[in-house]
């Protein structure tokens, strides 16, 4: 197997391409109380991303429609799947905390182990014209929970 | 054309072009991309360099010797483009930033005085972004209609249909020379013919023209012909509109500044005559050396070359293409430049970039500011091969054997 | 500063510069026009070379490995340009072609949608054409005013006569920073001062602020600041309006095309976020790494540096060419930037510019794109000396040597 | 006398000297019948021609009125006593015959001797920069022959 063909393998990790072709939460939601639209102006990846947050501050269920690369398919599936359930400080946390992680050179591993799932999304940093394919998803929930109007976009 | 020529006309085009030489993710380089910006001659490199060492100062404005260098420099490059699209006099050669320039030039200062509510600008379904915005935003200011003819499934323009668009209402027609997406080679001296015959103004989106055909601006009977330098082997930063004299000259200038007028005064500004009533400001002069450069290497190897050469290699690669397992093809007209777009199996443009990338091979994916076409066609993007004189057999070769591993990751 | 020091400087800085050492008609070259435009250091034209020749490609647009280089040393340059001018946030920093393109965009992207008929627009009688012509246009085009505030015989803004002509139809103020003529330093922070506090906006055209002064545009506490990369030893055809956020987030774009945009469809177009959507096209993507590069030296000796060793040699050479039997200066304001406009006896300027040329000393003559300057003084034009920090105490010396020699020849 | 001085006199000669100091034919023509404005926008050099034509297409009259460096009206001056007297297809090729002499390289001297003034302008030809100044009389009396309205430039 050629080297480069290796790495490559650590982009497309199993995990990603899984999530790629069946991606989990896909679709609308018809009682979402959030949304927000995200573009990637660089590869015309488009997102749609809804969220329903009860009275206390919790994410009931999300989902996202849209097309896009296997990253940021990926990427908007797997957050779907960790934010489902949580508060929506943490999931402005795990936007910050992957933001930073995929966009930095920051390698030491989040202490936090629901961050295990995400650390999929690792091999995209070899791949810095990729990164915002990644980060699509997640500046869409970040939006979305700041209920901004203009679509996110990863500029 | 017998290969062996190819083979080594090619290798030679080739070592004059330093960026080609170098590799990508440990492979050697596979330039796929000239559509977007084509890389420049060593020629052209050191033309630059050289004014900016030797000669360079402010043009137009100054009687000293390195003024007069670089004005010299500057005004030949423009006899240099005139002689290279056959235009009628260096008055029409007018120098922008780029296609996009050139465009919103037309629409602002052609269309926008003049436009009427209900009036027309036609264009078609395969154009840039740069051939549709601006037509966009000078019908909202002015209340005029935006008309598209539509395409086939070849991606070539439905002739009859566009033709049928074209009416007494119709102000301008613009219309790409070469189809940045799709390659297809637009019937232009049809359109004009029609258009003619009816007084109807025809601007051409030459961006993608100049790189591939022998264009004679008089031959083709356009009235507007708009291109870039960077897809020619030139600088980024510089740019033409041809116009004819006659519209030209009724036009009143885009922007204001300096060389762009004979006398400033409170009261009363007189316009500098054609080609300076359209350049206020410093020009980009080192950009506009390069682009006469550029096209003094073009002419010696010969449009029609060039031309030739490609035509032969695109027919190659898009026979190797049909054999990869999957791969779909998008543009498929009678007359097509060297540009082909495709996607493989259900692999996403973008992923397929990336792939490709790691094999050294570099093409753009994603909708190449052509979102209409991709919209027609039902998808988000394609991935884009586009071929230059500097490419070669082994290019293609090492294209599809590098899908051949896309093929491997995503199975 | 003690003379040595200067002197070894000077001249330390002056062999960063190739076009400066070479002979025009046998004599050394003494280049005393920078602010026409200034020559780049070696470290700029080495950048654009190796741009070119190992990572061109278009940028924003590709995955492939030059793309994305590309992109980096595009967007790298604007960051630099933030931090040069102390920017709130790249978002405000759109790159032009020049300063001539970004006083334009203000023009017919801010003014030009919301001018009405009997608004003003309050410039100064120091301006260059290009911070008066594109108001010229776009008052003709609204039904707006241009107003004029007054200079003085030193060529000073008459600020308080300035002050009086702002009253509340007036939509903005646009003066330069330092005037290309006259080399007058304006009062901004007392302009900026009186419109603020009345809600208006001022643009600064810093052509010839920035190669001279420290520029802080928070500081400032202007509105917009438009300059040019060749004036600041960067290469032509580059260029930036800093806006504040808010306004450029409620401007319309000014010219359509790729990159602009996030979405086209023949319905609805949506345009990029800033500064995007004003960059229209393929940009001068070479132009821009070579500012970056100018702004890398120019950071490495410091601005504060450059200004007080300027201040020393324009005061040097104001009183030696005092000294020249039957010398007139135009422009002594108290705060001047080292840019002296003369004329001698009756020769013409045009004359005395041949003359010094041929003794190897280039000055620019004639109006200098300010006609009403030179109306305001009764002449047709003036010689103008402008010197840079690569400039010395030699070249003043020849300079006025040369003027001897135009004595002699049109006693 | 240093050598680069001995070129610019071979610019500035004593007839160049003479007639933009004492220009002749300067003034306003109350009677004229041609009239053109030329500009050299490079320099700001400006002057107005006029002409007086009779009947039978002689030029009875020419002055000049403006503002320029030496050459230029040293040429404008040049111009009126060479063009006052003689026929407009006379002075057309003048026109052309000044104009090519100082744009090419061709140094043969014409056979008409009453060129022989005008050949002071020839030392314009060593100072490409300055050809301007010295035609631009000269396209305004072709403009003012050819009856046209728009400024004469020299570009
Ligand atoms: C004060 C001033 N403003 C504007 C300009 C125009 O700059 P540019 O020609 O680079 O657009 C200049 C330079 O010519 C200038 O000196
Ligand atoms: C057909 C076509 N038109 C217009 C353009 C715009 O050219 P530029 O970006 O150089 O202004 C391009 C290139 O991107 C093109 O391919």
């Amino acid at each position: 197997m050629s080297e480069s063909q290796t790495d490559m393998q650590d982009l497309y990790r199993e995990l990603i391409l899984d999530h790629s072709r069946n991606p989990r939460h896909f679709g609308r939601l018809s009682d979402a109380t959030h949304t927000a639209d995200g573009i990637n102006p660089l590869c015309g990846d488009k997102l749609k991303l809804y969220l329903r947050v009860d009275d206390r501050g919790r994410i009931e269920s999300s989902s996202f429609e849209g097309s896009g690369c296997a990253i940021s398919v990926a990427s908007a599936s797997l957050m779907t799947v960790t934010v489902t359930g949580i508060g929506i400080d943490q999931a402005e946390s795990y936007f910050e905390e992957v933001t930073q992680r995929l966009t930095s050179d920051r390698t030491e591993v989040s202490s936090d182990s629901s961050y295990d799932k995400l650390q999929a999304l690792d091999g995209v940093r070899a791949y810095p014209a990729r990164v915002k394919c990644a980060t699509l998803a997640w500046h869409a929930l970040h939006s979305a929970l700041e209920n901004k109007t203009t679509p996110a976009t990863t500029e | 054309m017998s290969a062996p020529a190819h083979i080594t006309a090619s290798a030679s085009w080739r070592s004059d072009f330093p960026a080609l030489h170098q590799k990508v993710h440990g492979r050697p380089l596979v330039y796929l991309d000239s559509a977007a910006s084509a890389q420049q001659p060593a020629s052209v490199i050191d033309a630059i360099a050289r004014y900016e060492r030797e000669d360079h100062a402010n043009v137009h404005r100054g009687v000293h010797t390195l003024s007069h260098r670089a004005t010299e420099a500057y005004e030949g490059s423009r006899d240099r483009i005139r002689d290279f699209i056959n235009a009628r006099s260096r008055s029409e050669v007018v120098l922008t930033s780029g296609t996009t320039e050139s465009i919103n030039l037309v629409a602002q200062s052609f269309c926008r005085p003049r436009l009427q509510a209900g009036d027309k600008i036609v264009i078609t379904h395969l154009e840039h972004h740069a051939n549709i915005v601006p037509w966009q935003l000078v019908c909202e200011q002015t209340g005029a209609e935006l008309v598209v003819a539509p395409i086939n499934d070849r991606g070539e323009v439905e002739l009859e249909q566009m033709l049928e668009l074209i009416d007494d209402r119709t102000f301008l027609i613009a219309v790409a020379h070469v189809a940045n997406a799709l390659g297809t080679v637009c019937p232009i001296s049809r359109i004009v013919e029609h258009a003619g015959a009816r007084g109807i103004p025809v601007l051409v989106d030459g961006a993608q023209g100049v790189p591939h055909l022998e264009v004679d601006v008089q031959a083709l009977g356009c009235d507007f012909y708009a291109f870039s330098g960077h897809k020619m082997f030139g600088p980024t930063g510089t740019g033409v509109l041809w116009g004819r004299e006659e519209l030209l000259d009724a036009m009143p200038p885009w922007q204001g500044g300096g060389d762009m007028i004979l006398e400033v005064s409170f009261d009363k500004t007189t316009y500098n005559e054609l080609p300076y009533k359209f350049e206020a400001g410093t020009p980009n002069i080192a950009g506009v050396v390069g682009l006469g450069a550029a096209i003094e290497y073009l002419q010696a190897i010969g449009m029609q070359n060039i031309a030739d050469y490609e035509h032969d290699l695109h027919t190659y690669m898009v026979s190797e293409l049909k054999k990869v397992d999957g791969i779909r093809l998008f543009g498929e007209a009678r007359d097509q430049a060297s540009v082909q777009s495709f996607l493989l199996a259900d692999i996403h443009s973008h992923d397929l970039g990336t792939i490709l990338d790691h094999q050294g091979v570099a093409i753009r994916t994603g909708h190449h500011c052509a979102m209409p076409v991709m919209q027609r066609f039902g998808i988000s993007g394609t991935a884009r091969a586009s071929l230059a004189f500097y490419n070669n057999r082994d290019d293609v070769d090492r294209l599809t054997a590098a899908l051949g591993k896309a093929s491997e990751i995503f199975a």
